[in-house]
């Protein structure tokens, strides 16, 4: 094999950058404009939370739940207490199960529109974020009159559900599932048929299904590759069984097989939005009348919890990202759980999309992350403590950081760059 | 011709008529407010209602606020979360590449009082002793029309500021 | 035979000394837990792999209980059709030798599950190809895990307050 | 004497056309937001933001050697001079023999000049939006360059004071040169249009500004009062591109003598210029994304560079049977 003279650039890529919502570093080692290799550091959003919660009860941990992610954070809070309730054999009144649903797809929505409109976003398309973020004001404004609160609704307790659906809360659902079926084709069609995007998105940040399973990703990022899993389908959780679910393919919504790449992953996402409005139709006419939570008082329920609360609970459900896990271990006569820890859906499909990203161009580096809607804020859970000595990486500047980078690491080329990546962009032009 | 007001200059007099040039070139700043976002460690519950504010409903273009992509060009340095330890080097770094006639506002409660997290040992909550906070927006998201009050609260009193009405270090009202 | 029981009886077979319940929790979804030795950790994966090829490894939870360290992972096996058969695979370290085979060449993501084990509990996987730390940054003091509750936890003067008035009256 | 006239009509052309670009700016800013659902900012913003960005201070990395702070102002000198080669309605000031070399040559060195400081910043980020800005200016100007020649060349024919001069737009036009031109200039006006879209930035070409990936790439370093300066050089540029396309092929004017005649002729071009600019910048900022560097280039070259050959040719069929 010829030797090949290859300069090598090593970009720092976030912690701060407009292009990534949240602080997390990429190391690409690029070939010019190919991407290497990627290494992931994470670590810059960590807030102590399992720490925190091992000094806080069942119910103050509920409020640290819904805060580990903005945008996600009735998934945390439903899995949360699904288990401890796992854990301490509660029972769950009927109508409650149906408001879960109900919620949950709501939030579906909305974080999948938001991931659409940053996708767009990230390749330049303005409009297309403009425009599904104004029809995501619609969710918005549905979530606030149910649950008070546009983003970060406690809607969830231990046992049941805090507030009731009432009649008027009714109309508006169907109000806005109405709205959502004019809307949704039209975004549909920017996403599936638009020729800027196809150009983008085809072929670009390749996870094939091999990949996909070793790194375990989850949710539209494993879905789009190919791995047929839903946790509410294959946990069969709670009321969802008979409102018909089953995970959405790549091939029920493009039509081909899955490929992998990011157009995949989108076409997932807009088969799911379909997917929830049907789900909060079905649940909408299902719902049984009765009580919303089996403990009307929360200082019970504190109090059942000390003496229930033994043995170790597993709590799984389909989160917009992908499958979301709560373990829980309770301890006999403590108020507050012994140990909690959960994982994100973002954690193994951050390092699915490193590993898919070599063999790409730098302009793809954003999609792809994005692509997987990354969460970071939950991926980190246990932060770092700065003690005494203060040990301080004076980087005089942000970016003359990474110019000491580039020289220092001036590329050595005995290693051969083998790039793992599969599949080369190809531009297929209007 | 970089004007640096010395904050304990000598002779006033010299230092009245900087201040005046300054307030004379600075008034426009209010008219194209360029933003740039900064997560030191939030749950991103705020940034998306900042963005939210950027689209069509909020708008916060028609007062001429665009997001920039870089510290060097930005008048407006919006913080989220609760300044975890390791983007501690980041908010500092990010604070001294602004341009100087700057404003720094604290979205949401993480930054005011490090809302859940307030005794996790992981992160230094209030940003006002890291880096000097012009205005609080509280709220656990804000709504976007809270960032956008803030916004223009930051505004008016950078033009104080600037007048020389509102000492720059102690917060003023 | 439903296919949580039809697994336990291979399980039964090929590893005798493994102790294996199923549980079922309130609304009827079966769970199996599976305390494995230390020793026999290592090939009870190996066997996992050949069971179900696409076998989903979800999280690996490491956990102070006094004077020993448990370590469980939960796999996800046979999801093509619906209930999925949901394992959780225990094992127990004592703390004076904290050390457990690395299973990353079976599952390439449990790499990064170990990373994060090893700097928060300090269980060390040896020939674990990349030590390095995840979460916690470089200028970490060395001898603290965090989520340890002995003495190698974090020491009570680091917990800072971010100006909580109720944290105060109490005195801390 | 004549001199001293060409220089103060340099300078009222510099204020006018730096006004009218600022303006279209404003204009081209409303009009996406309108089409995006948006109110949008008033239409002087381009104005406020220059007067706030001079306001602002500068930041110099010292990595940044004295090219840094040198190539804005060397763009906008070029800027300037290219006014005067520019043909806005009526000839160019400078008109001589053979003046669109000098054109299309200002045209380019102005770019050049950005890259130049950029690369001299040192950052990264900057070093790939230059490595960006070069590959898209190599991949554009033959296809334009190409046009103009055969269209100059099929004027000429018809017998021109000054061959090859941006004046002699003004004399003869393309679409006198019979009906085979016609299918040619219907050819080279998207040639143009791709062309006046790969200049100015937008829509697909809007790479080398691309802020997600390379935060803000090429002005990444630049602050304050540079900022301002290469703001201005840039919008100026983007008129300045769009008149020569305007020129080109849609060059009906008034024959009115004396001063009314020229500031007649400037207001049409104008009007002209912005239709043009709200068609390629505007519409095709709403309507399109991003490409990738390397499919923005092979889309210029397979596509735009063909269509300009295919051009080229008919028309030079069409002249000389």
């Amino acid at each position: 094999m010829t030797k090949k003279v290859e300069y090598w650039v090593k970009i720092p890529f976030g912690p701060i950058h407009p292009g990534l919502e949240e602080p997390e570093k990429f190391i690409l080692t690029l070939d010019g404009e190919r991407i290497v290799s990627v290494d992931v550091k994470l670590g810059y959003n960590l807030r102590g939370i399992q720490w925190i919660a091992m000094r806080r009860n069942y119910v103050q941990i509920m409020y640290l739940a819904e805060r580990i992610c903005g945008i996600c954070s009735f998934s945390h809070n439903h899995t949360y207490v699904r288990a401890v309730e796992e854990m301490a054999g509660i029972e769950v009144p009927e109508r409650a199960e149906y408001i879960r649903v109900i919620i949950g797809e709501l939030e579906r929505i909305h974080s999948h529109l938001l991931n659409l409109g940053v996708v767009g976003h990230d390749i330049g398309y303005d409009t297309v974020l403009h425009l599904t973020w104004l029809a995501r004001e619609k969710v918005m404004d549905v979530l606030e009159a149910i649950t008070g609160n546009r983003v970060n609704y406690s809607m969830m307790t231990i046992g049941g559900v805090r507030r009731d659906i009432e009649e008027k809360h009714k109309r508006l659902l169907l109000e806005m599932i109405k709205y959502y079926r004019e809307v949704l084709p039209q975004i549909e069609d920017v996403f599936l048929h638009d020729s800027t995007i196809e150009a983008r998105l085809r072929d670009s940040a390749i996870i094939p299904r091999k990949l996909a399973i070793e790194m375990g990703a989850v949710g539209p990022t494993g879905r789009g590759s190919g791995v047929k899993d839903d946790a509410r389908w294959s946990e069969r959780l709670g009321v969802y069984p008979d409102l018909g679910i089953k995970p959405v393919m790549p091939e029920d919504v493009t039509g081909e097989k899955a490929r992998g790449d990011i157009y995949d992953r989108m076409a997932v996402r807009i088969g799911e939005l379909w997917q929830s409005l049907e789900l909060i139709e079905h649940a909408l006419d299902q719902m049984p009348e009765g009580k919303i939570k089996t403990f009307p008082k929360d200082n019970v329920l504190v109090a059942k919890l000390k003496i229930l609360g033994d043995g170790e609970g597993i709590g799984r459900y389909e989160a917009p990202r992908g499958e979301l896990v709560h373990y829980v271990k309770g301890k006999k006569g403590r108020d507050g759980p012994v140990r909690w820890k959960m994982r994100e859906p973002t954690f193994p499909n951050i390092f699915a999309i490193a590993k898919g990203l070599e063999g790409n161009q730098l302009a793809d580096v954003v999609v792809g992350i994005a692509s997987i809607d990354p969460c970071l804020s939950c991926t980190d859970r246990v932060a770092v403590i700065k003690d005494g000595k203060k040990f301080i990486l004076t980087e005089k500047d942000l970016l003359r950081l990474s110019i000491k980078k580039t020289r220092e690491i001036n590329p050595d080329i005995k290693g051969d760059p083998t790039p793992a990546g599969v599949g080369c962009s190809r531009g297929v032009l209007l | 011709m970089t004007i640096k007001v010395p904050a304990d200059q000598g002779n006033s007099q010299e230092r009245k008529r900087l201040e005046k040039r300054i307030a004379q070139l600075c008034r426009f700043i209010g008219k194209s407010p360029w933003v740039f976002h900064v997560n030191s460690g939030s749950c991103n519950g705020c940034d998306i209602e900042i963005i939210a504010a950027l689209t069509p409903r909020y708008d916060a273009e028609r007062f001429g606020v665009k997001l920039v992509g870089s510290p060097r060009h930005a008048d407006i340095l919006i913080v989220t979360g609760p300044v975890t330890n390791q983007s501690l080097e980041r908010v500092k770094l990010v604070y001294e590449q602004t341009p100087d006639p700057k404003v720094v506002i604290a979205v949401g409660a993480c930054p005011t009082g490090g809302s859940v997290f307030y005794e996790s040992p992981f992160t230094n909550a209030p940003l006002d002793n890291v880096i000097p906070v012009d205005v609080f927006v509280p709220g656990c998201p804000p709504r976007p029309e809270a960032i956008l009050y803030g916004v223009v609260l930051a505004l008016e009193k950078l033009a104080k500021m600037v007048k020389g009405e509102v000492p720059p270090e102690e917060g003023g009202e | 035979m439903s296919k949580e029981e039809e697994f336990v009886e291979i399980v039964k077979q090929k590893f005798p000394d493994v102790s294996v319940v199923i549980k079922e929790n309130k609304w009827g979804r079966k769970r199996v837990w599976i305390n494995v030795p230390r020793e026999s950790f290592r090939d009870f994966m190996k066997f996992l792999r050949e069971y179900d090829e696409d076998a989903h490894y979800s999280i690996a939870i490491g956990e102070d209980v006094g004077e020993a360290i448990d370590f469980s992972i939960h796999f996800l096996l046979k999801y093509e059709d619906a209930p999925a058969i949901s394992l959780i695979v225990k094992t127990s370290v004592p703390k004076d030798d904290p050390v457990l085979p690395d299973i990353s060449d079976i599952f390439p993501i449990s790499l990064q599950f170990e990373r994060e084990v090893m700097e928060m509990i300090g269980i060390d996987f040896e020939n674990a190809p990349d030590k390095r730390r995840l979460f916690l940054p470089d200028d970490f003091p060395e001898g603290i895990y965090p989520l340890r509750l002995d003495d190698k936890g974090i020491p009570e003067e680091m917990v800072k307050n971010a100006g909580h008035p109720y944290l105060l009256r109490r005195g801390e | 004497m004549k001199l001293i006239y060409a220089i103060l009509g340099l300078v009222a052309l510099y204020i006018y056309v730096s006004i009218m670009s600022l303006l279209f700016a404003g204009i081209d800013r409303k009009l996406v937001a309108r089409m995006q659902r948006r109110i949008g900012p008033p239409i002087l913003q381009p104005f406020y933001d220059f007067l706030k960005l001079v306001s602002k201070e500068t930041i110099i990395p010292n990595t940044a050697n004295f090219m840094f702070r040198a190539a804005p102002l060397l763009m906008l000198a070029t800027t300037i001079a290219l006014l005067a080669y520019t043909p806005l309605g009526f000839a160019p000031i400078f008109a001589t023999k053979g003046d669109i070399i000098v054109f299309i040559y200002l045209l380019t060195l102005a770019d050049f000049f950005l890259v130049v400081g950029v690369m001299s910043s040192g950052s990264p980020y900057g070093r790939i939006g230059a490595s960006r800005e070069v590959a898209m200016l190599v991949s554009r100007e033959p296809a334009m360059m190409l046009g103009v020649f055969t269209v100059m060349w099929g004027i000429s024919k018809l017998g021109v004071q000054k061959p090859f001069s941006l004046s002699s737009l003004y004399e003869h036009n393309i679409w006198e040169l019979g009906p085979m031109a016609w299918v040619a200039g219907a050819i080279l006006i998207y040639v143009f249009m791709a062309w006046l879209a790969s200049e100015i930035e937008a829509g697909f070409f809007n790479i080398p500004e691309a802020e997600q990936e390379i935060a803000e790439g090429t002005l990444v370093e630049y602050s304050g009062r540079y900022l301002a300066i290469i703001k201005l050089a840039e919008s100026m540029k983007e008129f300045i591109a769009a008149s020569l396309v305007v020129a080109v092929l849609f060059p009906w004017q008034l024959d009115m003598p004396g001063i009314q005649g020229y500031i007649a002729n400037l207001l049409i071009h104008t009007l002209k210029v912005f239709i043009v600019l709200f068609v390629a910048k505007t519409i095709f900022r709403t309507v399109t994304g991003r490409l990738k560097i390397s499919q923005a280039v092979n889309l210029l070259w397979t596509r735009v560079f063909a269509a300009s050959v295919i051009g080229a040719l008919i028309l030079a069929m069409g002249v000389s049977l």
